[in-house]
Formats: C-alpha cells, structure tokens, sequence
C-alpha cells in the first residue's frame, strides 16, 4: 500500500532512512524510528500505531492527517513524551523527548482545551513561566497579554475558563504554548473549535511566527485545506494499526497569504490528501 | 417523577460570593433555627406523650430553663474548649495534610504508613491518657494534642484522595511543562483535593470539639468536658442537655465557618474540566 | 523553701476531696512548707499510673486498682485512706422487697465493670455465685426504668440517689461494708521508693489533709465555698450534703476516734486481700505489706475525732 | 528538584484489575507489614532507650508475648466486636447515605437538618448511654448503635459533597434528556460521589471499630472494649496492648477490604471528564 | 448593518415577524422572539447575545455561524432549555422548551462531547433510552448499534470513553443524539473533531437522515463549506453582543453529494458568507 503512494506523483514513502539529500541539509528536529503503541485497554489490547517512521527537519511545518481513531494524537503524545512508546524510539534534536521537555525545546496544543478551571485565563497563559524551572529562560519568554492579543482575547485577562466559549478556551491553550517561543511546536488539532475567519486570521499569524522564529512544526489537523495551506509536507496516517501511508510534500511558494486557500493549486493538493486517505 | 431541576445552577443569575453575612447566610441561619427548633418541637413531643423522665431525657423547656440559668457558666465552659479545640484543629489537620503530601508524594511510604496511621487512629485515648498527661503535664496540650488525634485521619483520608482525583489532562499538561512534583501539587493538586479537604475539615470541625471534651476528661476544672461530666455525676440531666447543646453550637458554628471559607476558595466548579 | 508536691485526684473536685482542698486553700500545707498543686481526675484518668510515672507524687485511689496494682507487682502503696470505709451500697426500690444479699438470687444486680469483683466478693459472704444473679452493666436510670432490680450506687454522691431515696415506696440497701467486704477508699498513695525516701513529705501532706477534714467537718458552708471555687460546675446545695454524708460516715468513724485520721490497719487489708484472692481476682501470697506502708501513719500527728 | 513522574500511570500499560490477591495486592501487604514493623522497632527502640516502665507502655517484645499467650482469649473477642462494627458499619453508612440523598435531593430539608445532624454528632456516647440502654437493651442493639452513631457523620458530610461535585455538562444532558432527579442521582451523581463515598467509608470502617468498642464500654462482657477495659482495670499493659492491636488489625481489614473494594468500583478515573 | 445584508443578493432579515409567505407553509418548529441572555461572570457581566429573533420552519436545516464566542452554543443552550433567557422567548412547535425537552422533541449534540466516563460507549448510547421517561416511547427509536453504526464507531460497543480518540468520542455524542429519532436536532459543532472524510461521510449521512425523517436541524459549524453543503438557510451572527448579523438562503438543488462540495455554486456561498462574517 505504501508503495503504491510512494510511486505516486508528489509524494514519497515516510521511511525516514531512505535518506533524501535535499532534506538533510537542515539539522533533524524529530526522529521517530519505528515506533508502536498498543494500548492495553479494560476490553482488550488495541495497537494504536505500529512501525512508524519519520524525520522533521529543523525549521520544518508537517502536518499530520488520518482518520478520527487512527492515531495522530498518540504519535504527537509520543513525541511529547507523555506515551512511552511501547516499541521504537523517539528523539529530539538528537536527545531524548524528556530531555527536549524539561528544556523547554517544544510546547503542545492538546486536542482538547486543557486550563486550570480554577485558574484566570491570563494565569493558565503564565503557567509555562511559573513551572518546570522555567524562571531562568523566561527573558526569552512572550509576554503572556501579547499571547492573548495574538488569538484575540484581549480583555478577557481576568475570566475563568468556565466563562468562556468553547473555540476561546482552545485560543487560551493557543496562547499558553506560544508564550514559550518553543523551538517546536505540537498542535493536536488547535483551530478545531474555532471559526473560520479566527482560524485563516490563526492560520496566517501561524506562519508568519513560524517563518519569523524557525521553529519547527507539527500539525495535526482534520482539514486538508488547512494542511496544505500551512504545511511543507503532510504526513497522511493510514488506518488503525496506524502506518505512515504516504507523505505528500507541498510545492507551494514560501510566501502564502490567504488568498491561497480558494486557489486551484491549493485544491490539487486536496484532491491528492483524499486520494490518500481513501486509500489508507 | 419530577424533573430534575437542579440545572438551575447553569442560568445566567450574577452570583455573589461573599464571606459576609449576606442575604443568603442569613437565610441558611434562618433554616438552621427552623430545623433545631422542629427538633425541639419533636424533642418535647416524645418526652411528653411518653413520659419520658427527666432524669433520663429532659424536656427542651427544662433544658431551655438550664440553659437560661446556666448561660455564664456554659460560656466560660466554652472558651477553653474553644481554645482547644481550635488549636487541635489547626495541629491535626496540619499533620494530616502533610502526612497526605508525602503518601502521594510516595506511593511506597503510603503502603508502609497507611496501615500505621489505621493503628494510631484505633488506640483509644483512655489507654494512652497517662503517656500524654506525662509527656504533655496537666494542662491545654493534651487536651490539644487528644484534638487532633481525633481529627487527623478523616482528612488524612480525604487529602489522599483528592491529591489524586486530578483530571489526567492536567497532569499530561504539566509534564509537557516539566513541572516538578511540587509544582503540580501547588498548582494541580491543591486545587484538586480542595473540595475533598473541605468536605474533610467539615468533619473534623465536628470531631475536634468532642476530641476536647474526651481530653478535658483526663483532668480538668474547667471546659464543656468538665461541665459535661459533674453534670452527669450531679444527675443534673438539663444542665447535661444544655452543656451537649452548647457543644453542638461550637460545632455547628466551626462548620459554618469552614462552610463560608470553603464557598469564597471553591469559586469554580469542583466537577468541571476545561 | 516551699517544696513542690502534686496531688493527683480519682475524680473531679467535689466534696470528697473537700478536706485536701480546704488543706490547700486555708494554706495548712503552706503551713508544712508544702507548695501543693491539686490535679483533677476523671474517667480517663489512671492515678496509679499517674503516681508511678511522676505526673503526681501522691494521688488518692480506690481499693481494687491498688490490689490489681499489686497484683502486677507494680511499686505504689497505700500510706493512708482519707476514708475509713468503702461507701459501695446496691440499691433496690421498695416494690420490689429486696432486704437482703440473700434476696439477689435470680435478680438483675446492676453496676459499672469494676464492680463485678465486689460483686462477686459479696455473693461469695453469702453463699452465692454469679451465676446466682444477672448482672448488668447500669447505672440508677436503670434501676428507675425497670431494666435491673438493684443497682450499686454511692450514698456519698447525694444528688444521684435522690430519685431512689424519694422513691414513694421507700428503698432497701445493702452496703459491701456491712457484707463481708470491708475495705476503704480514697487511700492516699505514692511510689513504694518515694515512701522511702521522703517520709517526711508524706507526713507533712498527711497532718495537713488532717488538719484540712477538720476544718472541713467544722466549717462545712466555708468548705463547700472552697470547693466551689476550683470547680465552677459544683452546686453547692447537693455538693454540702454529700459532705456532710462524706464527714459523718466515712471520714470520721470509730476506728479514727480510736487511731486518728486516715488509719489503715494490716489486719484489714489482710483481710481485704484474702476476699480477693479467695475469688481468684489476685494472687494469694499477696499481704498488706504489698500495698501498705504504716510508716507514715506512724510518724504522723493525727487527730483522732 | 525532581520532575513529576506520575504521568507514568498513563503509560499504555496493560492495567489488571482483581479483587484476588494479586502481585499488587501481594506487595502492599508486605509494605503494610514492612510499616507495621518499622514501627515496632521504633517503639521497641524509644521503650528500650528512654527506659519507658511496662506498666505505661510495654515494649513490643512482651506485647508479643501476650499476643501469643492470649491468642484464643483475643480471637474469641474479636468476634462480636467485629459483629458489632460490621453491622453498625452498615448502618450508619446506609442512613448516611439516604439523609445525604435527602439533601442533595432537597436544599431546604439540608438547610434545616445539616446542623441537627452535628447536633447529634458532638453527643458523647457516655452522656446518651443511659438512654441507648433503655430503648435498646443490654445485647448487640446499642453496640451497633453507638458505632453507626460514630461512623455516620464523615460519610453524610463526603457524600453530600460528593453528590454534587457533578460535572456540569453531564448535568445539562440528563436535563436535556428531562431525566428526573432520581434518575440523575442513580446515572450521574452516584459516579461521580463514588470516590468520596469510599474515601467516607475508609473513614468509617476505622472509626465503626472504634464504635463498636465504644459501645462495649457502657456494657458488655465479651469483645474486645471488654477486654480492654478488664486489661487496663487489670493494669495488664501487655494485653492491653495486644487488644489494642487486635482492634487496629480489625480496623486494617476492613480498610484493606474498601480500598479493594474502591479498586474494582472505580475503574475510570475520577478527576476525567470526557 | 442588518439593512446592509438584508438588501444584497441572497439575504433576508432575520426578523422573523416579517412574514415571509414563501416559508411561513409549513409549521414553525422554533421561534425566537426577541431573546438576550447575560452572564454574571466572577468579574464583569457579559450580554452574550442580544435581541435575537429567528423562526425555524418545520423540516429545515439551519446553520448557525459566526465568530469564536460570539454566542452560537449560548443560542442553541437557549432554544434547549439550558438556559433561561434573560430577555424574550423562546417556542418549540408553539410549546415551551421545558414540554419539547420533556417530549423528547429535540436531541441535542454538544459542542464538547459529554459522555459518562465511567460507562461503557453502548451504555452512553443507550442512555436517552433509559432516562426521562423515554421507555413508552422507545419503540420509535433507533437501535444502539445501528447508531454506532452511522457514526462508523461498530466494535468500540464496550470501550470505556478514555479508550477513545476525541473524534471518536464526538461520534459517540452523536450516536446518542440520534438514537432517539428526534423531530429537531441542535448540533453545536457536532463534526469539529472529525477528519475531513468521516466528516464527509457523516455530512452526507445527517442529510439523508434528515431527507427520510424530516426532522429540523438547527446546526452550528465554523466550517462555511459544511454550512453551506448542509444547510438551506445559513444564519450569520455578529460579535458581541451577538446579534443576527444576516441570513443566507441558500439556493442549491435539495439533492446534495459530495461532488458539491467542490463545485463553484457552493463556492460563491461561501464567500457570500466570508463577507457577512467580515462585515459582522
Ligand atoms: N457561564 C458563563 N459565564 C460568563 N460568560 C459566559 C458563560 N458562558 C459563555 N459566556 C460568554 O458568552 C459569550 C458567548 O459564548 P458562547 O459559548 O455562546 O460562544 P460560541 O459562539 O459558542 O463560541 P465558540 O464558537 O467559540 O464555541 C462568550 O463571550 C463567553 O465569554
Ligand atoms: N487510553 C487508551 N486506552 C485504550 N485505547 C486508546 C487509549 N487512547 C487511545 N486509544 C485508542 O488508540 C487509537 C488512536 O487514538 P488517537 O487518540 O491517537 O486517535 P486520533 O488519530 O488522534 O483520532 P482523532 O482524530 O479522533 O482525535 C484509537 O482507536 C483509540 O481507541
Ligand atoms: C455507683 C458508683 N460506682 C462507682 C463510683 C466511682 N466513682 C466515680 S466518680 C467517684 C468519685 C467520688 O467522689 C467515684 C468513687 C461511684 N461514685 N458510684
Ligand atoms: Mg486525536
Ligand atoms: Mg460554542
């Protein structure tokens, strides 16, 4: 199956050892060597995802798409360090996830909105500053009302989560993973919740933060016309026990605005994503 | 079957918090009276129709009558037994709550010291009166110290409980963070086992108050203890009723205190997530 | 120099203590160059060990604790008994015609746990055994409700016994005194070591508690005001006829106009012990001399009234 | 400072639930047992040094010579107590429960009874044995009174809180759903109570033993309050001892019981919203 | 700025008492009149929406959009009798919302799925079954299974909800939503976390179920796409304090599939909608 789509056009198989050269120019971010998940759950034993394999360049936007189910957000927990993967093995920038974690090298947009409920938003925003010996680096943090500016909550500081509509809860979770400046970036689905017009205005301001600070990237998202727009390869996950079917890599230009969504470049590169996913 | 209604809570009414006496303290007051006095009505409708002896209960109007009478000896009774009672409170649920800290902190000392804390708990006091009136002397701190025996486990308990009963979410988020385990405690946990302590330090408000009275009985000339006991060797029956009212009315009131207290820290809602 | 002395009491302050408060408070122990510090008891109060482990140097305790104390070899003694005899007395209601021990049988015989000994001791004078009666832990409610036929009380404590004494059909006693178990109470004890050591305290807090009964059986009104105020609960009215029962009958009686205040003789604790051990409750080779000690007795000056 | 590892407990680790002794269970046993005895030797140690008398505090050492000795005389007492405590057990937590169910049930009804509830809390049992003695007699009845008595009011004060620490969208579905009270209380509110409910009874079991010696003291001639109370009469500090820790063993059990118990009921996770 | 929309092209004004002959044929299943809610929040009170009218016939999809916090859930709360509007009223097939709750006249799907963690997924499923006293009704309901079944969810009967994906457990809210049959459905972002081809198949699902059953949706989205693919009205809010900013008839064929969604009449509507949204 892999090999079908790796014969295909524009993409390429997600074997991560068969070396690109034009790719390994840059430092690799993320190496996920063949990783597994199962899941020993009250029913029975559910393999998540099996036998992945995948390198993130440094300074690099990769989305990851699949079915509801299939394992995206267990391959972003993974890399996260929150899932010991139960085979393979995971490192970031050479080093362990938990190293990456404890030097504040990436942040995470979980899938769902997770805040304090009894914390105001503007403190579940500070929280990055307050925890994990973060005091030190924080000359280099965001300040967090600027954080809150950038997803558009200025003026609700002072609210509790409970007060807030569910899209502003997630832009909340946005703003707490930006206010570190991480060198990468995991995004479970961030602009999930949120409108269309929050989410191109999000879209854009994504870019451009990624584009101004060279982080690296990974974006998990169900849209296709989101993937495309913002990534320079989108990881499509095949179905449970989850493999990589296929990477589609975006010849798009560097410099994208918003009138790249409705265009028919973009809406090829679509079309290409379903193809994949219906043949995951 | 009626509708359950209860969803009322989630209508968009300004709620005001306040730890003042506000409208609605005063009508949980008000509700308070109503229902000591409804048992009082039942209290002396039992006692007559029975004929109930007063020797063995008296009825409210005696006990109202002692009450009455007595009023300056019930209220010196209750400054000590205030005292150590509160004292016992604050040493109890201290220990308690740092005895919980280092249960979650570390599975393998909870496992070791549960079953200890279980035997502490079981030793009545009577059996170790005369160790503590000889490391302790003869004055406040034993009967301190038998306060907060008495009231140390149920929070222990709880706080164990709550420290644990964190939405997992969060704890996913603060380990992405790094947070060191006492960051999560003072940022996660606390939070989490708040309304569990609270519901704790209900009970222990309660237990502290008889846990001074059963300290005033290894020894003492003053206290609702003491009050209690020459009042049961006087056969003085209404003064007794009225002595164990008096202690029910600090109890009550170190409930409502902790009550208030836990609505102005509590001011979400203790089974959300966001 | 005042020398510092703790006295640690079985109960809370009452009349029964009257004279040791009054000793205090009229400062006959000051008197000794004694600086007397009285501690209340109560139930969760264990004066024997309270004396063995230093909380007080002297404590008053009753007969039985002694005799089990001794019984463990535990070093305290008796050096004196404020009174001369045990005020134990069962109690029935006239109804029910119970004249005497004899009458038990088959009756429901009421009294806290540590009675049963005494119990058993006065059955035992009788003939009987336990089995002869039903015993039942309760206290006089349970008289007057009908759950026991007889019920041990104190006629010291003259607040509790007044439901049974205007009982309009009268009331029947029977005293462990007056059947075959004749030991006193609120015996003054201490360390069997302090006994030695330090006599001469023991002598001085002796003549002093002497000299405080006494005043307390002249003066009773004053007495009881004393009593009152280190024990604001007291009602004065009950607590001065309790004195008086106390002063008449069991402080004073034959045996102190012949030897003097608090006597205690071998004979009697002989004899006292031998009721016990007969019904297996202490080991027979205990004697007076495990828990008593005449030389302060001896030593002291007492007034004999 | 070390980094929160707790987050391990989401590991996909394949997680066993038994209510049979399993490995898990198999190590906290021999934890409670490395605790217990860790804790004797301390004892052992503060005795032998401090020179503490027998009379007052026996070492470990002779209580296990009674505890040998005095085997049969313990196991035969520890058999109505346990019945007593078992019983009372269950009665003060079903009551408990159903006044916690009329409150939550009914603002107003809590209001009115929560502060006759303490009333009836901070009765000492010796002032009200007289009374408990003539309604229930001299057998079980008041024994197991006394003890539902003691353990009644940690799991009224747990289960009332419990009841309602409901997530709120869970309520706003069973009111979209026009379930009834009753049915909220038996789909939703039950659950979400659960983990303060069996924090409550692990309160109670301790406290039900308690009770139940307790109420052996105002009368009884066999259980282990008689035996404790004839072993300090007797100023046998050994047996004592022996019998206090008989009852904490008693007490143990039934905690290890509720937190099996606990394991096997609760197997989502409280602190999860889904 | 109502006026502004009301006058261009294919909007009409959201007042619903300005009859309009061609939509009052059939029965009006909601009617708005007039409705403001307010929040007392811990800081500041909040007018999350204010003066909203709207009549939804008998059998007509309606989509609700507008920006992240806007008031679209706080609507839809109203209409399902979460909660009380602090101004105005609401009506359901001329009863209140209490009598239509009661009657199971509506299911509601929430914008977070809410699901009972400590029952199993058939369980939460069956629960509409089992509560408000649906017994005598539930003749007219739908198998739990085949339930799971639409929303492709078939063998996770027994899962727990912590062994889903958050997709997942959304499907499983709307399973539950659609088990009862009900005559009008609330949807609050029902397919958000879905990827694009379960949200596909489910889109055209929910159309075929509505076409069968004639059952009114009242459905909210931040997909513009989804809005206009679903719905034959698009009403538009405006920010806070929410009004009705614009509606959109939406003029395609009544048979809908998939081929539409890329077709340049869907197009057009979306960026209708983009305008309105930008103007609200
Ligand atoms: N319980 C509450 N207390 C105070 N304010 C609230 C409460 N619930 C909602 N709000 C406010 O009401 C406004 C509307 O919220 P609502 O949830 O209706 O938005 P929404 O349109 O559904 O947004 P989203 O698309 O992000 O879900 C928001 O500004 C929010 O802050
Ligand atoms: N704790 C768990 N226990 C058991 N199974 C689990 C657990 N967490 C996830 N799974 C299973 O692992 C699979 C992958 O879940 P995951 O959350 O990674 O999916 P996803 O791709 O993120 O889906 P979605 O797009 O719906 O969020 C699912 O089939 C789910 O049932
Ligand atoms: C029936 C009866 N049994 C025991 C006692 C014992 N007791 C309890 S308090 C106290 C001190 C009296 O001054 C004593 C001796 C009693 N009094 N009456
Ligand atoms: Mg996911
Ligand atoms: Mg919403």
């Amino acid at each position: 199956m892999m090999a079908t789509i790796a014969a295909s056009g524009a993409t390429r198989s997600g074997d991560a050892h068969s070396g690109d050269v034009r790719l390994s120019q840059a430092r690799n971010a993320i190496e996920i060597d063949n990783v597994a998940v199962t899941f020993g759950g009250s029913s029975r034993a559910v393999r998540a995802i099996d036998n992945v394999s995948l390198t993130v360049r440094e300074g690099e936007f990769v989305s990851l798409i699949g079915h509801s189910g299939c394992g995206k957000s267990t391959l972003l927990r993974t890399i996260a360090d929150i899932i010991a993967p139960t085979e393979g093995k995971v490192a970031i920038f050479g080093g362990t996830p938990a190293a990456a974690r404890a030097s504040r090298t990436f942040s995470m947009v979980f899938q769902q909105s997770v805040l304090m409920p009894w914390a105001k938003v503007i403190d579940n925003v500070r929280l990055p500053f307050e925890v994990g010996g973060a005091n030190p680096k924080a000359g280099n943090f965001m300040d967090p009302h600027e954080a809150l500016k950038l997803v558009e909550l200025e003026g609700f500081e002072d609210a509790l989560p409970s007060e807030l509509s569910g899209g502003m809860r997630q832009r909340v979770s946005i703003a707490r993973a930006l206010v570190t400046r991480p060198k990468v970036l995991l995004m479970d689905e961030p602009f999930g919740a949120l409108d269309e017009l929050v989410r191109d205005t999000l879209n854009v301001e994504l870019l451009r933060i990624w584009k101004q600070s060279g982080m690296t990237i990974v974006f998990v998202t169900h849209s296709l016309h989101e993937a495309v727009f913002l990534s320079q390869r989108v990881v499509v996950m095949s179905r449970r026990p989850s493999r990589i079917g296929g990477i589609l890599e975006i010849d798009l230009p560097e410099e994208r605005d918003l009138a790249l969504k409705d265009a028919p470049e973009l809406g090829h590169h679509v079309a290409r994503l379903r193809d994949m996913l219906g043949a995951g | 079957m009626s509708v359950d209604r209860s969803i009322e809570t989630a209508a968009p009414l300004p709620r005001i918090w306040s730890i003042l006496p506000g409208p609605e303290v005063m009508r949980a007051l008000g509700m308070a009276v109503l229902g000591l006095s409804l048992t009082l009505v039942l209290w002396q409708l039992v006692v007559t129709l029975f004929g109930v002896p007063s020797y063995l209960v008296p009825a409210p109007t005696d006990v109202a009558g002692a009450l009455s009478r007595d009023l300056p000896l019930l209220v010196e009774a209750a400054v000590p037994t205030i005292t150590e009672a509160f004292l016992g409170f604050l040493l109890g649920n201290t220990v308690a709550l740092l005895v919980a800290v280092s249960f979650v902190y570390n599975k393998v000392i909870e496992e070791m010291f549960y079953p200890v804390a279980i035997l502490v708990k079981t030793i009545p006091i009577v059996a170790i009166a005369p160790v503590l009136k000889i490391i302790l002397g003869n004055g406040i701190e034993p009967k301190i110290v038998i306060a907060a025996l008495i009231c140390f486990f149920p929070t222990l308990v709880n706080s164990v409980r709550g420290f644990r009963a964190v939405n997992p979410q969060l704890l996913e988020l603060m380990h992405v963070l790094s947070a060191s385990k006492t960051e999560v405690f003072l940022r996660i946990r606390i939070y989490s086992a708040l309304p569990y302590i609270f519901s704790a330090l209900k009970i222990s408000v309660t237990m502290c108050v008889l846990g001074a009275i059963v300290g005033e009985w290894i020894g003492a000339n003053q206290g609702i203890g003491y009050l209690l006991l020459q009042s049961m060797f006087d056969f003085n029956a209404p003064r007794l009723f009225a002595t164990i009212l008096t202690a029910s009315v600090i109890a009550i009131t170190g409930f409502a205190i902790v009550s208030m207290l836990e609505k102005w820290v509590i001011r979400w809602d203790p089974g959300a997530a966001m | 120099q005042q020398k510092q002395v703790k006295l640690q009491l079985a109960w809370l302050f009452n009349g029964a203590a009257a004279g040791e408060i009054v000793a205090l408070k009229k400062g006959f122990f000051a008197e000794k160059g004694l600086d007397v510090e009285i501690l209340p008891g109560g139930p969760n109060s264990n004066t024997v060990q309270e004396t063995l482990s230093g909380v007080a140097q002297i404590a008053t305790a009753y007969a039985p604790e002694i005799m089990y104390a001794a019984n463990q070899g535990l070093p305290i003694k008796t050096f004196g008994a404020a009174f001369q005899k045990a005020p134990l007395t069962f109690y029935s209601l006239g109804e029910s015609n119970i004249k005497s021990v004899a009458d038990w049988k088959g009756k429901r015989i009421g009294a806290s746990q540590g009675a049963t000994a005494q119990i058993k001791v006065v059955l035992d004078h009788n003939g009987m055994k336990l089995d002869d009666i039903t015993f039942i832990q309760a206290q006089i409610p349970g008289l007057l409700q009908g759950q026991v036929d007889v019920v041990a009380s104190w006629p010291t404590n003259v607040a509790q016994n007044v439901p049974i004494v205007q009982n309009p059909a009268g009331y029947n006693t029977q005293s462990i005194w007056d059947n075959g178990l004749q030991f006193q109470s609120n015996y003054y004890i201490a360390r069997t070591d302090l006994i030695g050591s330090d006599s001469d305290m023991l002598v001085k807090f002796l003549e002093a508690c002497d000299k405080g009964w006494a005043y307390a059986a002249d003066h009773p009104e004053e007495a009881i005001d004393m009593v009152a105020s280190m024990s604001s609960a007291i009602e004065k009215d009950k607590e001065l006829a309790s004195l008086k029962v106390i002063v008449s009958d069991f402080i004073y009686t034959d045996e102190t106009r012949e030897h003097g205040f608090a006597n205690i003789s071998k004979d009697r604790w002989n004899a006292t012990l031998q009721t016990y051990a007969k019904i297996g409750e202490i080991k027979p080779e205990l004697t007076a001399d495990d828990v008593f000690d005449g030389s302060i007795l001896a030593a002291a000056q007492r007034t004999k009234r």
